[in-house]
């Protein structure tokens, strides 16, 4: 029936329902009332509706009178065997008892509410449902933005440029300092080795000074003005001389040494010379 | 030609002058400067800007307050006017040039006749549960219907009430202000009168006028009898429930 | 609701006044009200207005050109001006408050342990090239981390080293001096002061050192060169000129 499938349009389109469809008159002959449920939103709209139909002020209304056209509403959708929604038969029982109520005086000690007092809470709600009906009504035909109103259409754009601040204390820095620092001289042993010559670099710089070399030469002679330190130059010798005995080796250099200890003499082969290690 | 154009200014010079009495020079100078950096900070804005995000960019000490009210002043009879949404402010094209400007309208979202009746329960009767909503509206509310006013980002869950089940209760939001050309809540047309007549209340206020009874209640008109307690078992009126056939 | 008819004329009366004597008031009225029309048409447009859509939008017989005229000039000192852009007109900013349309936001940030261990061999050692920084502390230094130093603005290039391969050497500023309240660097707390203050073991090895860091930090050695434009462009720190013949 019609107003399932409105329900169900609703959910689906929530949007397409237009709010202006409520200016619409809605018919109120007996037939058409009955094929407009559906526009209806509930009982209460109905029944305000109907009050409506009475052409007086809510406030003067008859309670009454509005039970009964409610009542002979239901009646008429219920002989045309059309159903009708839980809550509008749940609003009829209930007016048929605020009628009876209206009939019969409340009899002292009687609990309840009187027929009037409920006569008038039913008033209240349909008095309410319309001025929250005039309301959005107002509220809609307002200047409203973006259709009578607007706001600035080339806003500028502020830019936002991120910027990081840092901190730190000179404690933090001294310490980061002094830690990094007293990590590395603990572990220092690096520094040590770092003076040792590798039996290449030892090699690279022999070959650069050596080669061209005709006469016997003392080998500390060519180590000492390099090296200030002490530490530095005994551990050049034992590289220059492992680097002088491998370019012995392959016949590059000549060496000779007189007896133990005393000083090693070296100079470039000599080209008539077989490459041999002579001085073994 | 164009000589015109210098006597049209902003404010009158009476009112600067009027101005002048109260504020030293120096002063007055400031908060004019003050008063051109929020002008320039809110005209580029689309959304309304709020005091708080105005007082981090002025300098210090200004009295944004006094700034806007003065820059309100100042625009007040433009074709653009400084409006203030709930505690934000936005430049709007005047009220009053709508004819004008409608025919700039983008096809609007319509809301449901339901969805716009329950966006008037929530602004006037806000904070409001959904309970509250139905039994103003005698009818439930769609899932949907909700949805769509959250989607406009008019409305908006407040909170929730002191109640058993705790439910979520609903209000407005600035954006509903800036949309609806309302400065404050407060605005809402009729808002005082419904409230005088108790409409605005979940139950009906014992002052509440009740309809004028008949002459004498207790009296039957000729056309009717009265009612047994028989009658109304019979009627199945004593304890209203659904007949079904 | 709307009621366009009543349109608040926006001029003072003394203007109207003095315009009467060259314009007669309706016609006067009639242009003010083409201003405030204007206005609000080119507030609320996206893109800049041309004086065609604005003739097809104010009532016939608007002399555009004084309209717009009168409304730039309304808005020549105010902290939004009416601009030409092309042949159309647009809302701008005014030029001096242009400060005002950007904003930096900062985030405090905490150096990391290894750029604090840089910062400081970068303080004692300067002038210290990358190589000398990674000899120092025994690891490689990433390319973040200095890139960290330099932005916090308390490390600069200073030079470049008289060396193989020409370093770049590293040294402090003046913000690192104000930022950790030393009057100079020499204020660097030396070997003893160190060891005074438990920071460092009072038995580092006899050839342990804390370097002096020079007198005038600001000064180049012996061994550095200044940094040219063409090495600032290696760097990476400055955009290569584009060279047209």
């Amino acid at each position: 029936m019609a107003q399932i499938e409105d329900a169900k349009a609703e959910k689906a389109t929530p949007m397409d329902r237009l709010w202006a469809g409520g200016d619409e008159m809605r018919q109120t002959g007996d037939l058409e009332l009955v094929v407009d449920v559906a526009g209806f939103e509930g009982p209460l709209d109905l029944l305000l509706h109907l009050a409506r139909n009475q052409k007086v002020d809510l406030a003067r209304i008859s309670i009454q009178a509005l039970a009964e056209q409610y009542l002979a509403f239901v009646e008429q959708v219920r002989a045309m065997r059309l159903e009708l929604a839980a809550d509008y038969l749940v609003m009829a029982a209930w007016l048929a008892f605020l009628k009876s109520k209206l009939l019969i005086p409340k009899q002292p000690g009687e609990e309840g509410e009187s027929g009037e007092e409920l006569a008038a809470i039913l008033q209240f709600r349909l008095r309410r449902l319309e001025a929250m009906r005039d309301a959005a009504a107002r509220l809609v035909n307002r200047n409203r933005l973006g259709r009578d109103v607007f706001q600035r259409g080339a806003p500028e754009m502020v830019i936002v440029e991120k910027r990081n601040e840092y901190s730190a204390t000179l404690y933090d820095l001294l310490t980061a300092y002094a830690s990094q620092r007293q990590r590395q001289a603990v572990t220092n042993v690096e520094i040590a080795k770092r003076n040792v010559w590798s039996l290449k670099q030892a090699r690279d710089l022999l070959t650069r000074l050596v080669g061209s070399l005709d006469d016997w030469t003392e080998l500390d002679r060519f180590l000492i003005e390099y090296l200030t330190k002490p530490e530095e130059r005994r551990a050049a010798l034992a590289s220059s001389f492992a680097a002088t005995l491998e370019m012995v080796r392959e016949g590059y250099l000549e060496m000779r040494q007189h007896e133990a200890f005393a000083p090693l003499y070296l100079r470039g082969r000599q080209r008539d010379n077989k490459p041999v290690g002579a001085a073994q | 030609m164009k000589d015109h154009a210098s006597i049209i200014p902003f404010r009158t010079e009476r009112a600067i002058e009027a101005d002048a009495l109260n504020q030293n020079p120096a002063e007055r100078l400031h908060l004019a400067e003050a008063v051109r950096m929020a002008e320039a900070i809110v005209f580029a804005s689309a959304e309304p800007v709020s005091e708080k995000q105005l007082a981090d960019r002025l300098p210090a000490g200004v009295d944004i307050a006094a700034a806007m009210a003065d820059l309100q002043q100042i625009y007040a009879r433009r074709g653009v006017n400084l409006v203030r949404v709930g505690d934000d402010w936005a430049f709007r094209t005047a009220g009053d040039l709508a004819f004008l400007m409608s025919r700039e309208t983008v096809q609007q979202k319509k809301l449901s006749r339901a969805a716009l009746e329950v966006l008037a329960i929530i602004a006037y009767h806000q904070p409001v549960t959904r309970a509250e909503i139905e039994d103003i509206r005698g009818v439930e509310t769609s899932r949907g219907t909700l949805d769509t006013l959250m989607e406009t980002e008019w409305v908006r869950m407040r909170g929730r009430r002191h109640t058993p089940g705790r439910p979520v209760t609903y209000g407005t939001t600035g954006r509903f202000l800036d949309h609806f050309s309302l400065e404050e809540i407060r605005d809402l047309p009729g808002l005082d009168e419904l409230k005088g007549a108790g409409l605005l209340s979940a139950r009906m206020p014992a002052n509440f006028s009740v309809p004028l009874p008949p002459a004498d209640p207790d009296e039957l008109t000729e056309e009717e009898d009265p009612l047994t307690d028989i009658d109304l078992e019979e009627l199945g009126l004593l304890t209203p429930r659904i007949t079904d056939d």
